[in-house]
């Protein structure tokens, strides 16, 4: 039952990155919080995308990834210059 | 083919609605989409009708301005979503992309039916704004105009534009699929015909610029419909950002307005030059070179918007890099017709005629870029010049030649190729009575959606309102020798043209999967200079098989 | 053979797996852009009424949202199972396990109806024309937050609702589908599933935690 | 102008000559590099005709030195056209200093001007020759867009934001002013001339115009009778900063940032005050969002331009 372990780790880790995140946003730390609640965010995804949607095989499902992602930093990247 | 006619052929596999309507065939939903799609460009072609007789005099006599303002806002509207975006990819794209490929099918035929209805199903929106009193915002659907003030149908013919967008995405992901998945053994990715290339491209485009418009599509009905206001000035929501979530869509989509037409002129032109397209790569790659870059420029629609001028200069130059892969483009087709045997079918006729217009567009897109020039010349007529040259010049005539080129392949009847040169002819000379005036209109400073002019531009308008009236009879005779053509036209042998496409090696209309026997590639596409290819067949297994 | 495979177009059932997960990757790569251009909306709204948004966002429930956040956490994990046991072809197992991936959507929304409910009472919706009677600072951009957060939510509340229709219609289809056509369609909806949970990953700290300290 | 059809745009302004210039090179580079390919195209098609008797042989689908020279010939033309048009493009940023500074308002559907002293007009306006004007747009309701042919200038005028176009006319005469940007129903009638007259009659039509009261002086007088000066007068009880010239003058912010007080600051400043905080104060400026519109703003921005030491010396000079 190595895959069933493998997915409750990675549930539990979710859970606890999800505490991490609601207990960081009581502490003031200026800027940072929005920065830290990102990070968290990022790291979640990638938990849930690498353990429970399996993408970590290589091949088209990652360069589609990794497609995506370079196409959303053209979005963010160009409006905000236009700003 | 030893196989009967009437057994082995797509099209007679059982008729009636049911037979089309539930079809899975990609070869079917070919024609549910090129019916429909004909039907949108009449209509969207009425209301240019209408819209060049009321510019033919300065007064605004024939309409008032909101129905002006409903004329080519519709005719915008129904153009872009309902006619060109879908126009090569869901019809030729559709029949010939798994035929080019050497597949069965495309990878998911139910879905592919599934987007013939949603682009009905949003059709339906798009048609009750139409019937209801039209939409008044023009294509772009600026805010806080379109949020707050714009009083037609503002709603449904957005909404029908984002479902119509879905089944655009389903083409897209159908595409994107096809290739990777289904290409025959020995297909390469440098095998491929431009056209698949093209078709990838374009697919890509689909699938990541699309749900951009959905997204501001989907806050604006939000804000009309539920107050919620995202994009309200009072609430310091910003105009701007609605225009870069447009063009971020709207600019890659006019690429995927010119891509496919791109890559039915690179078919066309090799057959009938009997020469392979000179420099096969570097138009590969072009091809996806403009699907990439071209979603870094859509900040050249916004020069004079208010964004900052600093933008204005990364955004102008991107769009002078943009430019390149059509430049090489251009140069690859005119080379490609050097030692050939040229001769001047119909839908050669349509590419070569492709070939000028697009590349008087395309200039004149550098004249926009260019960000003096576009503070100028910005909403004009200059502009209206510029894309339909490209649009109606380019990727219209795209459309015909490949229409005229595969109608054999898809009906399995021969047209009237004096008919076809006539009509060729009539467009191309009508087309640029139309548009070439309305270059010279804006430069002198007409502004576009002007529904009253000054006199002094009624010279050059009366031009352009002559020049629709041929360009329409130039539209209008396919209609009828075509249609003359699927009842009375003479039988057409597999391969008419005597070109290389895989989609030739089969019958003439193909038979329900494809092939008899699945083909096995062994030679790069265009091997026109390969002797004695002529009656050759690609593969030995095709032989084999029968 | 073609008993095994959905679509007339492919004659081996492992490479129309192979295209399923590659078409509902890039899907989910479209449905990103979606997202990812109103995500891009709000980041700009924030850069520029930050202090709004930070005041106006400490009146939404982050009780009930971060219970919700664990919820849509925990149908995300029981799908996974679904998919594990239906790899494993435990059949019964995979659909104890998306009957209850879809009651946890269920739960996701009714605790997001009790949200909505509650700020309409306490007039902090701006949607419909109900009344907006914000009393903290700059209740102009508070609108402008509360504006996009009914947006944002509601728009992942319909991608939710697809999400446990698509549910629904895997286990109505149950019978009719072969094994290998089950497992296939549990997948696909799995990684749909597991998108629209990533998207409330997000949702979750941009809306709920701007600053609570 | 042959048989009064107008071939080429009128040339009025000091950008529309090198405008002009730029367009003519491009358009001489697109017809020669079109005919040749025309040429190039059209000799094909005749020659190699099917079954002509020129000659085949020797011939290659690709030839990597042509496709390399035709690229990068393409890019390096790009690349001047490119810079041209900005360089060209980019002094719209910078209108010379000593320029006249009108305030134009958009609104459905007419575009309404007042000059430094006050003058009002709607869908005229009067500038004067040799001299640079600034127009600084606004619009009450939706997008328009400010557009004079005949000094191929063109600007947005956007809800919420405040943006500038300057010229200088060169010519006397009466010029088109349309509205560029779609705006509504009666978008094509938005619109009106621009009439650049000598100075010395532009100095009389001001004059005719009757001595209204100057814009910062309408300024002034909301700024007194909307309370600003109850907090930002000398002898208030809140400790409000003073606004003496704080018009192009770096202001630190509480969050440690230092911004240049534009006009697009002071515009926030008024209705967004809790946006940027100025250092040292406490944010207890209400926003007037909703109290001023676009016109009254405009007139409150003039005045508080006018407490910087340059701006009166201009005003004085338009006079
Ligand atoms: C199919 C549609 C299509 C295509 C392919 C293009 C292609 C291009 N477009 Fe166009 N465009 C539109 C459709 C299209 N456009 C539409 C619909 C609008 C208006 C939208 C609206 O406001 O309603 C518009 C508006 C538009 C604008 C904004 C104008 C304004 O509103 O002020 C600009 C500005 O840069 C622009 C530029 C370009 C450029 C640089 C290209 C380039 O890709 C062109 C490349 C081609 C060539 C350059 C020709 C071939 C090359 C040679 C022969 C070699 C010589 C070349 C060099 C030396 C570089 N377009
Ligand atoms: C995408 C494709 C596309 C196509 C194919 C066309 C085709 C044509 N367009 Fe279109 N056009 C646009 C896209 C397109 N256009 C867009 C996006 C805009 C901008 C809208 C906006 O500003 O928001 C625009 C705007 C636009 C304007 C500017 C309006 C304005 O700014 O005020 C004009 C004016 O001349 C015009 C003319 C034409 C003409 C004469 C044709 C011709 O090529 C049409 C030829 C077709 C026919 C002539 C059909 C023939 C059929 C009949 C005659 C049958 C009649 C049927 C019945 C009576 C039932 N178009
Ligand atoms: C209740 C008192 C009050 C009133 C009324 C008021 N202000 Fe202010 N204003 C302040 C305070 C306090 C600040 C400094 C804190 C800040 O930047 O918000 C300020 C800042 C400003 C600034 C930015 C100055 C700088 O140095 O950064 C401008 C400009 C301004 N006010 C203009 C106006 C105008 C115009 C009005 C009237 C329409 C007005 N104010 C009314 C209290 C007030
Ligand atoms: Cu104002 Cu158009
Ligand atoms: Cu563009």
């Amino acid at each position: 039952m190595g895959e069933i372990r493998k997915l409750s780790f990675a549930y539990a880790g979710l859970l606890t990155l999800l505490g991490l995140t609601v207990g960081s946003s009581f502490v003031d730390l200026g800027g940072f919080n929005s920065a830290i609640n990102l990070a968290i965010a990022a790291a979640k995804t990638a938990v849930i995308a690498l353990s429970f949607m399996h993408l970590t095989s290589k091949g088209l499902p990652r360069l589609v990834v990794a497609a995506v992602g370079l196409w959303l930093v053209i979005l963010f990247g160009l409006t905000l210059v236009g700003q | 083919m030893s196989v009967s006619a009437a057994a082995a052929n797509y099209l007679g596999e059982g008729s009636g609605p049911r037979a089309w309507l539930l079809t899975t065939d990609h070869k079917r939903v070919a024609w549910l989409y090129l019916v429909s799609l004909t039907a949108f460009f009449f209509l969207g072609g009425a209301f240019a009708v209408l819209i060049r007789i009321e510019l033919a005099t300065p007064a605004g006599d024939l309409v008032s301005d909101d129905v002006y303002n409903r004329l080519f806002s519709l005719h915008g509207i129904i153009m872009v979503w309902f006619f060109l975006v879908p126009s090569i990819p869901a019809t030729l794209g559709n029949f010939l992309l798994p035929l080019m490929i050497g597949a069965r099918d495309l990878a998911f035929p139910r879905l592919n039916l599934a987007s013939w209805y949603v682009f009905i199903f949003g059709s339906f929106f798009a048609l009750f704004s139409v019937v209801a009193g039209g939409v008044d915002t023009g294509w772009t659907f600026y805010t806080p105009l379109s949020t707050l003030y714009a009083n037609g149908f503002v709603s449904s013919a957005a909404l029908g534009v984002f479902i119509v967008g879905f089944s655009t995405i389903m083409t897209g992901i159908n595409f994107i699929v096809t290739v990777h998945t289904l290409r025959a053994p020995g297909l390469t990715w440098f095998r491929l015909p431009i056209f698949v290339w093209t078709m990838y491209a374009t697919a890509l485009v689909m699938v990541l610029a699309t749900p951009v418009l959905a997204a501001s599509l989907i806050l604006i009905v939000l804000e009309r419909v539920f107050g919620i206001g995202i994009f309200n000035p009072r609430l310091g929501g910003d105009p701007l950002l609605f225009q870069h979530l447009f063009w971020f869509y709207s600019h890659p989509a006019v690429y995927i307005m010119i891509l496919p037409g791109m890559g039915v002129v690179s078919e066309v032109l090799p057959c009938f030059s009997r020469r392979p397209l000179f420099g096969y790569k570097a138009v590969a790659l072009s091809s996806m070179a403009i699907a990439v870059f071209g979603f870094l420029v859509w900040g050249h629609h916004m020069f004079v918007s208010g964004q900052s001028a600093y933008a204005g200069v990364v955004f102008s130059f991107l769009s002078f890099c943009v430019a390149i892969p059509s430049a090489i483009k251009v140069f690859n087709w005119s080379l490609t017709l050097r030692k050939g045997e040229i001769s001047f079918e119909t839908s050669m006729l349509y590419a070569l005629f492709f070939l000028a217009l697009f590349t008087f567009g395309g200039l004149a897109g550098l004249f926009l870029a260019a960000l003096a020039i576009d503070e100028h010349v910005h909403d004009t007529y200059f502009v209206v010049a510029h894309f339909h040259y490209i649009m109606v010049g380019g990727m219209v005539t795209a459309y015909m030649a490949g229409l005229h080129f595969w109608w054999p392949k898809l009906t399995g009847r021969m047209y009237s190729e004096t008919w076809g040169r006539i009509a060729a002819t009539v467009t191309f000379l009508g087309f640029n009575l139309t548009f070439f005036p309305q270059y010279v209109l804006g430069f002198l400073g007409m502004p576009r959606r002007y529904h009253t002019y000054p006199p002094e531009f009624q010279f050059w308008h009366v031009l352009s309102s002559g020049g629709a009236v041929v360009l329409a009879i130039g539209y209008l005779l396919p209609l009828f020798y075509l249609t003359w053509s699927l009842f009375r036209g003479a039988r057409a042998p597999d391969n008419p043209w005597q070109a290389t496409g895989l989609e030739w090696q089969t019958s003439s209309p193909p038979p329900p999967h494809n092939f008899e026997t699945m083909p096995v590639v062994t030679r790069p596409a265009y091997a026109y200079d390969m002797k004695g290819l002529e009656h050759e067949r690609f593969s030995p297994h095709l032989e084999a098989g029968q | 053979m073609s008993g095994q495979t959905q679509s007339i177009a492919f004659d081996k059932a492992s490479r129309e797996k192979a295209a399923d997960i590659l078409a509902m990757w890039v899907f989910i790569g479209s449905e990103a852009m979606l997202f990812g251009a109103i995500f891009l909306v709000f980041l700009i709204a924030h850069m520029n009424y930050g202090a709004a948004f930070a005041a106006a966002s400490k009146h939404l429930s982050l009780r009930l949202g971060t219970l919700n956040t664990a919820i849509l956490i925990t149908s995300s994990f029981t799908m996974a199972l679904a998919h594990m046991y239906s790899a494993d072809g435990r059949w019964r197992a995979a659909i104890w396990s998306l009957a209850a991936t879809s009651l946890l959507g269920l739960g996701f929304l009714a605790v997001k109806a009790v949200e909505y409910s509650k700020e309409f009472s306490d007039g902090l919706a701006p949607v419909l024309g109900a009344p907006f009677s914000y009393t903290g600072p700059d209740p102009v951009h508070a609108e402008f937050f509360f504006g996009l957060y009914f947006a944002m939510t509601f728009l992942h509340a319909l991608h939710l609702i697809a999400g446990i229709l698509a549910i629904a219609g895997v286990l109505a289809l149950w019978s009719h589908a072969n094994p290998a056509g089950r497992a296939r369609r549990i997948q696909a909806v799995g990684l749909y599933w597991h998108f629209v949970d990533i998207v409330w990953v997000f949702l979750f700290p941009i809306l709920y935690l701007i600053n609570r300290g | 102008m042959s048989f009064g059809i107008p071939f080429f745009p009128q040339q009025a302004s000091s950008a529309a000559g090198s405008v002009d210039a730029l367009f003519y090179t491009l358009l001489a580079f697109a017809i020669a590099l079109g005919l040749s390919l025309t040429f190039l195209v059209v000799g094909y098609a005749v020659k190699y005709r099917v079954g002509s008797p020129a000659g085949r042989t020797g011939e290659r689908a690709r030839s990597l030195p042509l496709e390399l020279t035709w690229t990068i010939a393409s890019l390096v033309i790009a690349f001047i056209f490119f810079g041209w048009g900005a360089v060209l493009f980019v002094r719209r940023d910078h209108p010379p200093p000593n320029a006249i500074e009108i305030a134009g308002l958009g609104k459905q559907w007419m575009w309404e001007f007042r000059h430094p002293g006050g003058q009002r007009e709607i869908n005229e306006l009067h500038v004067p020759v040799g001299r640079a004007v600034v127009v600084s747009l606004a619009s009450q309701d939706v997008i328009h867009s400010f557009f004079v042919p005949a000094f191929r200038v063109k600007q947005d005028a956007v809800p919420g934001r405040t943006t500038h176009v300057w010229f200088i006319a060169t010519e006397p005469g009466r010029y088109h002013l349309f509205c560029a940007q779609y705006c509504g129903t009666q978008h094509s009638e938005m619109g009106g001339w621009v009439t650049a007259m000598a100075p010395e009659q532009y100095a009389s039509w001001l004059e005719s115009q009757g001595e209204g009261e100057t814009l910062a002086a309408s300024g002034e007088k909301l700024f007194q009778a909307l309370g600003c000066s109850g907090c930002h007068g000398n002898s208030s009880k809140v400790r409000a900063p003073s606004l003496a010239g704080i018009f192009g003058r770096p202001v630190a912010l509480a969050n440690q940032q230092t911004v240049i007080a534009d006009e697009r600051y002071l515009r926030d400043s008024i209705l967004v005050p809790n946006k940027e905080i100025a250092a040292g104060y406490e944010p207890v400026m209400p926003s007037f969002d909703g109290l001023v519109d676009e016109g009254e703003l405009q007139m409150l921005l003039a005045y508080l331009k006018s407490l910087s030491p340059r701006e009166p010396a201009k005003n004085e000079a338009v006079r």
